[in-house]
């Protein structure tokens, strides 16, 4: 009971709501004619697009950078990558893995700057690391609008330069992952079996690195940055490292929601796609200074699940679109609430 | 000189802490324009008496007091420090409390500005009024007139000279119409000598117009310079309470350490050392609160170095500045090789260990298990319990984590649900133990331990010091020792150094007389001891 | 308190600090309500046709004006409308045949939206010649636009988008 | 100090200020703008905007940095505005009926901000940042759900056509300018609303006096170190939720003066970027997370303004597209708030490191230093 007790407090009530709010939306759909298969499927869908972006929050909150509003500079980067596949004509699983590759040196690059700007305002980091995004998409919309592209599906065709707000995808990796040893089961269930298998390679990967010694290191520079320091740890480069992991994982995200989506979206699209990945792996359980696989995992679902349940069910059962309203509720509510959560740290 | 009946009168103060007494039947009285020097030594309870003295919340957080405090005859209960404010109580603490960015006056006046109403006082409340500057300056200019010193009343406190910030503190206590009665908290650690005459002055003159002063200094011979009356706690006991009339500093510095010479357990055997293992030339260390001066010392292969001295006197900064904790200087040789300072991990590497006195904040990984508490540090400085998979990646080898962490609870009987417990879920004694057990599985040739002791039970300091003990003889372990615990030191040390001022006072042997060491922490008579 | 000019605590200051609190109050709700009264804005139609049953006709030709308004010319089966603010107004009729004109107060109903003048009524003397308008919808202003598009709200909540920035910044 | 470290620290301390003058005046001459549409441009949106930039002062005196929260208090100016749409009262009397709805929602909204910032000391600016867009949802909720149907609206032109809701634009044809048209005065062919200027002069005047006030004292001594006031008996909380809730009551001033003048409201995002320009207006001013005045505010909106309205056809004019120039000037105003803030941090930390040095030397530390140490980062603790 006492155990029960303490997992309520450490999970915390706004998870708890929102786990059997999202409960009630999957019993309620049959009723209201939502097919749950159809909606199952799209969860997963959603899952796996969206996972990598969430697990992208992982290194930087276990290593005290707190939560990764600047995570638009890994956003870019991939996007960089991704264009940049297309007007190099590269096709299918080479076009995706290119886009990768060609993501790489960005986030490298970004997130090595963006390390360094964040060392030097340790305490600062999350209302600075907002604006730095903000104003780094704003430049990139400049960048889109001159960089010398010419791939005619990217270019506006009117202008012949300049790169167009939506690109479509369909020629070069739509969907490579998600067709990939896809299992389709009745009319309205798909398992997308590679876009779920290259989430948990990533999510394995990101698993086997907190467990080596550079990990280890950073969980501890997360945890107490005086003990790393005492113990012989280099507390800002375990810093610039967690926040490049997490640049590369934004890229490596965003190419994985194109290939999905179907779209390469430029210039502003980046920015609102920030706070759903934060609110997510809030919901997941994590807080502003500690973050596992677990929190990923249940927070992708849990806040997914609520941004395709809601929707359909609320929809069908009110007859008005509240689906919106909801989701900015919960969605900053739980960033709100990590946030003037006291800290129970015992010091 | 003391006139007149009683102003304050303190009777029979008992105060303990879960079962720990602090306090033990303190009483004393002080009269009107009497200067009560309070000296003792840390941890003697002269902390605890104040704060009951001032009501503040946590005595009665921690189940009140026994006794009775009585202001002019009548017995007060305070339920916090306003209460005893408005009573005529008058407190300057150590660290300053001011606002930087105000003005002397601000500081001065500050929360009892002078004030008229305006209209908007019926409609928002009195915090509408409008502040009368002119008011402000006229009172802040008479309460410096009254300490007799020169202080512009329009300096902002940033731009203030340290000095001056404390004579600010003490006007502000003065400019309370009712303030009958003023404690002094150390006040002259933070002045240089010229300033701390001036205050000196400046209270003198301040006790001839009536007002009484308790004065808690280590500085006996500015206790003995001003002080009417001085009463000695040691150990929560008043054990002393004497005019101050033909009485040396060595009188009290010996009542302030002393102990019934059966009381003060077992002494290490003397023991020689030949070999010098590690050698520390001219370090400075730029810690707040502990800064580190000039200190020289030279340590023994396989002996049990100690180190003591008053609190805030730097003790506590050379092990920090030593192991890269805080910025340093100076030269730091370990087995003839030179120690590169201001970086941990090289000073960890050449097979030095530290054991924080800061457990919570530097010691532990309060919300991580024991087992990553006690390998972290042999995982990165030394690569240990790490294995290979796949050829490739390095990962934490947790069965070997679990074995070193199980054979540290068995050896330093840590106890605990199991390996996998949190470190902040022990107790205190417990968690020390943990932060030992760090340091030993580095397997160091030198290890520096920074109190200890602090904040654990009794039954546990016997048992961290025995454990110290032990090491150092099974393994040869050379160990420096940091404690504001004197009688800790001279029980498992083979030599102890007194830091004052952020240099080392003089060193002496454990079994050197008490009163020795007495007069180095208080800062005098150096030649005098460095012969003893 | 330290030269505090004001008891504090004192009964009689805390009863005076009720009262104006309280009179506040009163003169919060006192001027809300005033510029419900002097603020409100009505729609005045001013009509000039025939009666139904012919008990009045439509005057050929005049100029009418709404308090200081500019003044406008109707012919018969005209209809126009005027904005005024305020309960309390005056209509200025210049009929053209004879230059006569004829100039009457009147008062519109505070919570009435529109109100219909039918002018040959006030030529004619026929009481009421004001009435309230009740075809709503005939006013309704062509204000239409699309529901909030769900999709793009949490975009905007992110302030991010440019549009929004254009929005809010709307430069003339 | 030296002249050669005065001029440094005087750069470094303007150096948004510097930036931002020397970029507009690139941008003017390929802008083709003449100097005086320029100058009326800025007059008309300094009456503009002036107002809700004063707003962020008071919570920058009481250390809570700049207030991101001010944003609800637009939304409570928002929620007037309509209901004075909808009970059809129209001119200066509207923007008075719509203060004085929005009061009230507004107050309470500022108790709710202050209360959670007291939960999020030190973390003040993302914690409104945030509690903007977590309160945007109830807004968004009550103005598309709630009223029209539990509350109801006489005015059915302002309601979705589904009859309940609120359009997504609303025409205030009833108030617009209504403020400004009070008394317009016309000097060497500029247009002066000079009843506003009027308005945001009282305010200034306010602010001025508030500083003279007890309120005002308590707030800059809890500014600047929150343990030392709370020593001395200054309730530390209840003076911060005091500054907070007189920004956001201002703010919502503030948004009714600023869409009168615009005359037409954008029901469901006119708010979001609210904060945002007027954080960026006092930035550009010169103020920093810890100091501001009435000058910068003024300094800042003619600067900021300055450049909004020049950007665009410079950027038209130099790079063939005004889409550059529009997303140069956002790339501007979020750099500026990012520069302002990581400059801020940044020379904190400088000074934090000075003061540790200047302890080492010939007097003793302070304190019985229990050798916690400063060291290493605080983290997002």
């Amino acid at each position: 009971m006492r155990n029960f007790k303490t997992f309520i407090q450490d999970f915390g009530w706004p998870r708890i709501i929102i786990f059997f709010f999202l409960v009630a939306l999957f019993i309620m759909a049959p009723f209201v004619g939502v097919r749950l298969d159809a909606s199952f499927s799209d969860v997963l869908n959603r899952f796996g697009q969206n996972a990598i972006m969430v697990l992208a929050m992982v290194p930087m909150i276990q290593s005290g950078c707190g939560l990764n509003f600047g995570l638009a500079l890994g956003l870019v980067a991939g996007l960089l990558g991704a264009t940049l596949s297309l007007q190099l004509e590269l096709h299918g699983m080479l076009g995706f893995l290119g886009a990768i590759v060609l993501a790489t040196p960005f986030s490298i690059i970004f997130g090595w700057f963006y390390a360094k700007l964040l060392n030097k305002v340790k305490g600062e980091e999350m209302t600075i690391a907002m604006y730095v995004g903000f104003s780094f998409i704003m430049f990139m919309c400049i960048m889109w609008l001159i960089l010398p592209y010419n791939n005619p599906t990217m270019v506006w065709g009117y202008a012949g330069k300049g790169l167009r707000t939506t690109i479509s995808v369909e020629n070069y990796w739509l969907k490579i992952l998600n067709n990939f040893l896809a299992i389709k089961i009745g009319q309205f269930f798909v398992f997308p079996t590679g876009l779920l298998l290259f989430v948990a390679l990533f999510a394995f990967l990101m698993w086997l690195f907190l467990r080596s010694k550079t990990g280890t290191a950073m969980t501890a520079v997360g945890s107490n940055p005086d003990f790393a320091r005492a113990s012989g740890v280099d507390v800002d480069k375990m810093r610039t490292i967690s926040v490049i992991i997490s640049t590369f994982l934004g890229a490596v995200g965003i190419i994985v929601y194109e290939q999905s989506f179907g779209f390469i979206q430029l210039y502003t699209a980046p920015s609102p796609m920030v706070f759903p990945a934060v609110a997510a792996i809030l919901i997941g359980g994590a807080s502003i200074n500690k973050a596992s696989m677990v929190n990923v995992l249940v927070g992708t679902i849990l806040f997914q699940g609520l941004l395709t349940m809601t929707p359909s069910v609320i929809n069908s059962l009110l007859q008005t679109d509240m689906s919106e309203v909801i989701r900015i509720i919960v969605s900053n509510g739980m960033i709100l609430y990590a946030l003037t959560r006291k800290i129970k740290v015992s010091k | 000189m003391a006139n007149g009946s009683s102003l304050l009168s303190i009777e029979h103060v008992s105060k303990d802490f879960y079962g720990n007494v602090v306090l033990h039947d303190v009483s004393f009285d002080l009269h009107e324009g009497e200067i009560l020097g309070l000296v003792g030594e840390n941890g003697a309870g002269k902390t605890t008496l104040m704060h009951i003295l001032f009501g503040m919340p946590v005595i009665m957080e921690t189940g009140g007091f026994q006794g009775s405090i009585k202001i002019g005859g009548t017995e007060v209960h305070f339920s916090s420090p306003f209460d005893a404010l408005d009573a005529g109580l008058g407190m300057v603490h150590q660290e300053f409390s001011l606002i930087p960015g105000f003005t002397t006056t601000e500081n001065i006046v500050l929360n009892r500005e002078s004030m008229r109403a305006s209209i908007l006082n019926d409609v928002f409340g009195d915090r509408m009024s409008v502040l009368q500057r002119d008011r402000m300056r006229e009172r802040a200019q008479k309460a410096i007139g009254k300490l007799g010193v020169d202080l512009n009343p329009d300096m902002l406190v940033s731009e203030m000279p340290v000095g001056h910030k404390q004579f600010t503190e003490i006007a502000r206590e003065i400019d309370r119409e009712q303030t009958r009665i003023l404690i002094l908290d150390e006040p002259t650690a933070v002045l240089t000598e010229s300033e701390a005459e001036m205050l000196l002055q400046t209270l003198k003159r301040l006790a001839s117009e009536g007002i009484a002063i308790i004065f808690i200094s280590h500085r006996l011979q500015e206790v003995l310079a001003i002080a009417n009356r001085i009463v000695v706690l040691r150990d929560g006991h008043a054990v002393k309470d004497t005019p101050n009339e033909n009485i040396s500093m060595r009188d009290i510095a010996s009542w302030m350490v002393g102990r019934s010479l059966g009381e003060s357990g077992q002494r290490s055997e003397a023991r020689g050392f030949a070999e010098s293992l590690f050698k520390v030339r001219h370090l400075w260390v730029d810690m707040p609160g502990e800064t580190v001066r000039d200190v020289s010392f030279d340590v023994h292969r396989g002996e049990i170095f100690g180190i003591g001295g008053l609190a805030g006197q730097g003790k506590l900064g050379i092990p920090n500045g030593i192991m890269g904790l805080f910025p340093a200087g100076g030269e730091v040789v370990l087995d003839g090789k030179t120690v590169p300072l201001n970086d941990p991990a090289k000073a960890l590497a050449m097979g030095m260990a530290f054991v924080s006195e800061d457990r919570r904040g530097v010691g532990l990984l309060l919300d991580e298990s024991l087992e990553w508490n006690i390998a972290f540090t042999a995982i990165q400085v030394h690569g240990q319990y790490l294995k290979k998979i796949f050829g490739l990646f390095s990962q934490r080898d947790e069965k070997a984590m679990e074995d070193l962490c199980a054979e540290y609870v068995k050896l330093l009987d840590i106890k605990c649900t199991s390996t996998k417990q949190k470190a902040k879920e022990l107790s205190g004694g417990n968690q020390q133990k943990v932060c030992l057990a760090k340091a030993f599985a580095i397997k160091p040739q030198l290890m520096f331990v920074s109190e200890p002791t602090r904040g654990i039970d009794v039954g546990a300091k016997k048992l961290v010091l025995d454990t110290l003990h032990h090491y150092n003889r099974d393994f040869g372990t050379t160990i420096v020792m940091v404690s504001s615990e004197l009688e800790e030191l001279r029980s498992i040390c083979d030599r102890i150094a007194i830091v004052d001022e952020g240099r080392i006072a003089g060193i002496l042997p454990p079994t050197a007389d008490i009163s020795e060491f007495g007069l180095l922490m208080s800062g005098a008579a150096m030649e005098e001891a460095v012969n003893a | 308190m330290n030269g505090t000019a004001n008891a504090k605590g004192a009964p009689n200051t805390k009863t005076r600090r009720l009262l104006i609190r309280g009179a506040l109050l009163v003169v919060y709700v006192l001027i809300m309500v005033l510029m419900i009264y002097s603020g409100r804005r009505h729609t005045i139609l001013i009509d000039n046709k025939d009666a139904a049953d012919g008990s009045y006709s439509a005057i050929n030709g005049m100029e009418v004006s709404i308090d200081k308004q500019e003044s406008s010319e109707y012919y018969p089966g005209d209809r126009d409308k005027a904005m005024v603010q305020g309960q309390k107004h005056t209509i200025k009729v210049n009929i053209f045949d004879d230059n006569k004109t004829i100039e009457k107060s009147f008062t519109v109903p505070l919570w009435s939206d529109v109100m219909i003048i039918s002018v040959p009524k006030v030529v004619a003397g026929i009481e009421p010649w004001i009435a309230p308008f009740t075809m709503a919808e005939q006013i309704q202003e062509a204000q239409e636009s699309a529901p909030p598009a769900g999709e793009t709200t949490f975009q905007s909540l992110g302030s991010m988008i440019p549009e929004g920035m254009e929005e809010a910044q709307q430069s003339p | 100090m030296s002249a050669r470290k005065k001029l440094s620290t005087f750069f470094s301390r303007y150096a948004v200020v510097i930036i931002f003058v020397i970029i507009t005046l690139i941008a003017i001459p390929p802008s083709g703008l003449s100097i005086k549409y320029i100058l009326q441009e800025i007059i008309t949106r300094l009456g503009r905007n002036s107002f809700l930039v004063l707003a962020l002062l008071l919570p920058i005196y009481a250390g809570m940095g700049l207030n991101f929260g001010m944003t609800l208090g637009a939304m409570a100016g928002q929620v007037g505005l309509i209901f004075a749409v909808n009970y059809g009262i129209s001119n200066w009397q509207g923007l008075v009926f719509a203060l004085l709805v929005g009061l009230p929602i507004s107050v309470l909204l500022g108790y709710v901000c202050g209360l959670v910032m007291n939960r999020a000391k030190g973390r003040e600016m993302v914690t409104g940042y945030i509690l903007a867009f977590f309160i945007n949802g109830i807004y968004q909720f009550f103005v598309m759900y709630m009223l029209g149907s539990v509350i109801p609206m006489g005015n059915k032109s302002i309601v979705l056509s589904r009859g309940y809701g609120i359009r997504n634009t609303l025409n205030l044809e009833s108030v617009r300018q209504s403020l400004d048209n009070i008394v317009m005065l016309r000097v060497g062919g500029f247009s002066i609303p000079l009843v506003t200027f009027i308005v945001i002069a009282l305010l200034c005047v306010f602010v001025v006096w508030f500083k003279k006030t007890k309120l005002g004292q308590d707030m800059r001594a809890v500014g600047q170190d929150m343990a030392v006031a709370e020593a001395a008996g200054i309730p530390v909380e209840k003076t911060r939720i005091v500054a907070i809730i007189i920004s956001t009551v201002l703010a919502c001033a503030g948004q009714i003066i600023f869409l009168q003048n615009m005359g037409n409201l954008a029901t469901y995002n006119a708010h979001d970027q609210t904060g945002f320009f007027a954080v960026a207006a006092i930035l550009v001013g010169g103020a920093s997370v810890t100091h501001a005045s009435i000058a910068n505010v003024f300094l800042g909106v003619t600067l900021l303004h300055a450049m909004f309205v020049v950007s665009p056809l410079a950027g038209q004019k130099l790079f063939g597209s005004a889409m550059i120039g529009e997303y140069f000037r956002q790339f501007i105003g979020y750099g500026v708030i990012a520069i302002s803030l990581v400059l801020y941090a940044w020379r904190t930390r400088k000074a934090a490191a000075e003061a540790r040095l200047s302890l080492r030397g010939a007097q003793n530390g302070p304190g019985k230093g229990n050798g916690k140490p400063a060291v290493g980062n605080g983290g997002q603790a």
